[in-house]
């Protein structure tokens, strides 16, 4: 399915998403943060909407890849390498194989490299809650339709897990009791994508 | 919240554009401006390139010139710069002997640095190491977990490496000075008033008239608990004995005392709480033989201050009482 | 109000005894702890006196040093130091060559100031000679009056008379130096929080969300007017406009920019005012060829900052670059 | 009259009444100053208390000029040189002359003292905007039983002035339409004198 995408329209569901969470992301890192991960994916998606058309040209992986370039050179912070890791290592995957039966084999391959340069791997608060069971439900059925509810669920988890890693982490105990904006932003990044691959239907 | 500032998208890049006009004997911008370095490079020498989120003002761009950094990378305020400013730095003041990254602990600093390297060593050849500076005792030191942060005692490292890099160390040698010096430098803060991030206006943590954070990075976030307000002597102690019992140095151990404020507070309090720091170490059999009270590693205009205390030998000594000269530090 | 102190009434005291502490290569306590003086005097030389409430730290006792002030007289939080305290600092550093008070121009201080030198004069036979720094232009100037107050612009006097000492001039010359100084000098300054005096637990104007106050000096004392926030180029072009006009240089005078903060404004905003300062400047002709940008002349934790700007000639430049080894300066 | 008074009790009812005060002054000079003249006058007459006992083995004179003396070295700011210089001038003058019908002549001379060191006169709204018509009742009937009431009124009167004097000269037009804290001080210590000139009663 995901080859059939086009990407801009994707990009500007994730950007309008982002804008319209952006304070309560803002508010989600300030409990246990430094109050900025709206603001650092706005920054991000802004930058990707501005290069939307370039990005369009190009074949879905390439695209892909070409995305998360942007998203490492202009998020910073801690969620400009994971998002940006995300996307190159998921463009780089697909255009080693092809089809969309290999997409959560790629999928995978990303999500492990998001978990390597963030030294990081599940339970430990982050957007790897999320990303981690999505990528084992991708792998079950390859189906974008179920993913929407199961994420925010997911990021929902995340609440009662004390961060081992990220800033949060820092806080040791008091960190409990908090969403994680990562895992937050990352549920709302997966509904958008998904909700823009089922023809622009709300999950 | 007031801030003197324009637009919250621009604070950080207008605040840089003051300091480096302030201070064009000294530095300049590198390419695209996405970095500030030394006017005038040493030829031979291991570069020393520091970096991390804007609102820490005037580290770490405070801090190059001769004796200390030659470049630094500020990203937008509290968010780590990105690897392509890190690398135009890399390439700029790598002249043959490698480059030496300082970077605080914390994720999005490491990892930033850290595909910077990558790039840097598969692009471009560089040599490459990496310091992390970790000196934030109150951050528990758990099994797994990211550690501990790193905070004003950065200031202490990169002055210590910095003096030692314009000795002519090479790479190898000057990261075993840097690991030396994070091993004797320990801190912890306390803040009295959260800090406004420009973007939300919005502190990011808000305390009672009654209230103070113990245990504070300079991020904003939260720290270690909260408690009621005290007076200073009961602060200093409080801080003091955690230190002391973090660090468990030598009766008659030469320690280097800094007194940090993190924005808000002024000078007055600051000498205040030295005074008393100064007391607290020289009672437990300390010597306070090096000295620093200053606003040097922000947390945007939070009202507070750290304390922090390095272990001090005959050879960090000397590379402490080097000369520096640089926009915020100068002997 | 939260401050880091034990009680209001010393906190004057235990945040001098704190400078002293982190300065004792270059200060130390004059007789009874009622000044604060030079570790070793320079012979031959006209002693420097300087002097006012506690709570603008680091003026004075941070200018104390080679090149600088020979000694500073703190009183207590915003209140003038008394005749005795300048006695016993003239009697301690004159050493024949007689003693020039620098002195800023308010009502209390200049009264203390002259009190001190009448006894010096009558009682001990010193050669005493005052200067009385008025660089505040947001005070009217008013036929009848005490005129305009001296603030963040003493620092420049400071240095300059200090310089022009430690080159040997004698009183009569160094009176004159710093009467061109004082007359080159100009400075306005801006609030966003006002201070709290520690003794009263209480702010001494009362700002709301949105409103700054314009005009203020560096004692808590409420401004010139009261106005809305306004971005932070509006408000430099507001402050530079008014020294503009009142200075009236020529076009292509070089001068010396120095943006001042207040106490609880931090580095990342100054600098990002110095910024907008220099390049208004520079829009108006004028070459902006020394620079200074820190937090010198304190109004306690008032949040805010103050613009100064010095007409420059040769022989002042000179004075202005001539080394200096203080707490707060240093080159 | 003077010369028969112990200086002892006037102390302390100087100090009892500053010290019940000393707020409603801080906040007068909080509005059109620094908002401490409370705390330095109160500093000033703890000072003297302290001293309470040498001061009144000494004769009036004498013992008027070493409280000046003392409110010099210890209350700083301007309140210090002013109220030291004039109970240090009247002290001086009253050793010169003798007897009580020459206090009023002493007084003047003390008030233009002031006056000389402040290098201010009548209607620069400060402390002298008591004195001056102080010294002018006394010249007249040199008596105490009428003035505390009348200072009241004048210390009232500096509300309208504009300061021409002090930190409040610094406002401008700003500081119209508050009472000068030097005059509220002055007006609350002559009450303070009065009454126990006149054996403790409230006038
Ligand atoms: N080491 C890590 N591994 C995985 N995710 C991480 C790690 N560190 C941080 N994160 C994620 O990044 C999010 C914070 O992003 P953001 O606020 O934009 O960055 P910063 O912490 O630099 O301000 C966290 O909520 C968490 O989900
Ligand atoms: N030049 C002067 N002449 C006469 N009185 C003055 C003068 N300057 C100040 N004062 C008086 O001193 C009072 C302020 O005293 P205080 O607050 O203790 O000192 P400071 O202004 O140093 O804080 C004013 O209210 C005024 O009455
Ligand atoms: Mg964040
Ligand atoms: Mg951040
Ligand atoms: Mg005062
Ligand atoms: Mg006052």
């Amino acid at each position: 399915m995901p080859v059939l995408v086009r990407i801009g329209p994707v990009i500007a569901a994730c950007c309008a998403d982002i804008a319209r969470h952006a304070d309560r992301l803002n508010r989600l890192d300030g409990a246990i943060g430094d109050g900025d991960h709206g603001t650092n994916m706005q920054r991000g998606c802004e930058a990707l909407l501005a290069e939307s058309q370039r990005l369009e040209a190009l074949p879905l992986a390439q695209s892909l890849a070409e995305a998360g370039r942007i998203l490492v050179m202009t998020i910073g912070g801690a969620a400009g390498p994971l998002y940006g890791t995300l996307l190159m290592e998921l463009g780089r995957a697909m255009s080693e194989t092809s089809g969309t039966d290999d997409f959560p084999t790629a999928f995978a391959h990303a999500v492990n490299a998001v978990a390597r340069r963030g030294k990081s791997g599940t339970g430990d608060k982050t957007l790897l809650d999320v990303l981690f069971p999505l990528s084992d439900l991708l792998a079950a059925d390859n189906k974008f339709e179920t993913t929407p509810a199961k994420v925010a669920a997911l990021a929902e988890m995340t609440v009662a897990m004390r961060a081992r890693r990220g800033r949060a982490s820092f806080l040791g105990e008091r960190s409990i009791g908090h969403m994680d904006p990562g895992a937050a932003s990352c549920a709302l990044l997966v509904a958008a994508v998904c909700r823009e691959i089922n023809g622009g239907r709300r999950a | 919240m007031k801030k003197f500032m324009n637009e919250a998208g621009s604070l950080a890049a207008d605040s840089l554009d003051g300091f480096v006009g302030a201070h064009d004997d000294l530095v300049a911008f590198g390419q695209d401006r996405k970095h500030v370095r030394r006017r005038v490079l040493s030829p031979g020498k291991v570069a020393i390139i520091a970096g991390g989120g804007a609102g820490h003002e005037p580290m770490h761009v405070g801090f190059i010139g001769k004796g200390m950094l030659d470049a630094a990378c500020t990203g937008h305020v509290f968010t780590s710069p990105t690897p392509d400013q890190i690398l135009g730095a890399i390439r700029e003041t790598d002249n043959g002997a490698g480059v030496l990254l300082i970077v605080k602990n914390y994720d999005g600093d490491l990892m930033n640095f850290e595909m910077a390297a990558e790039m840097a060593v598969s692009d471009g050849g560089h040599r490459i190491e990496t310091l992390i500076v970790n000196d934030d005792i109150a951050v528990e030191r758990t099994a797994r977990g990211t550690g501990r942060r790193g905070v004003a005692g950065t200031l202490v490292v990169e002055k210590i490496v910095g003096a030692a890099a314009e000795a002519g160390l090479d790479l190898f040698s000057l990261k075993a000075v840097g690991e030396s010096a994070i091993a004797a430098t320990r801190t912890m803060g306390v803040a009295l008033k959260g800090a406004t991030v420009p973007q939300t206006t919005r502190e990011t943590f808000v305390l009672g008239e009654t209230e103070m954070e113990v245990g504070v990075g300079i991020h904003g976030e939260p720290g270690r608990s909260r408690q009621d307000i005290a007076d200073a002597a009961t602060i200093a102690s409080l801080i003091c004995r955690q230190i002391l019992d973090d660090l468990e140095p030598a009766q008659g151990q030469r320690i280097l005392l800094f007194v940090n404020g993190l924005g808000a507070t002024p000078p007055s309090e600051l000498y205040l709480m030295f005074g008393l720091a100064r007391r607290f170490f020289e009672a437990h059999g300390l010597v306070v033989c090096r000295k620093l009270v200053g606003t040097y590693a922000t947390s945007l205009d939070m009202a507070g201050m750290s304390i922090t205390v390095t272990l001090l030998d005959d050879a960090s000594l000397g590379l402490w009482d080097a000369p520096v000269h640089s926009a915020a530090l100068h002997w």
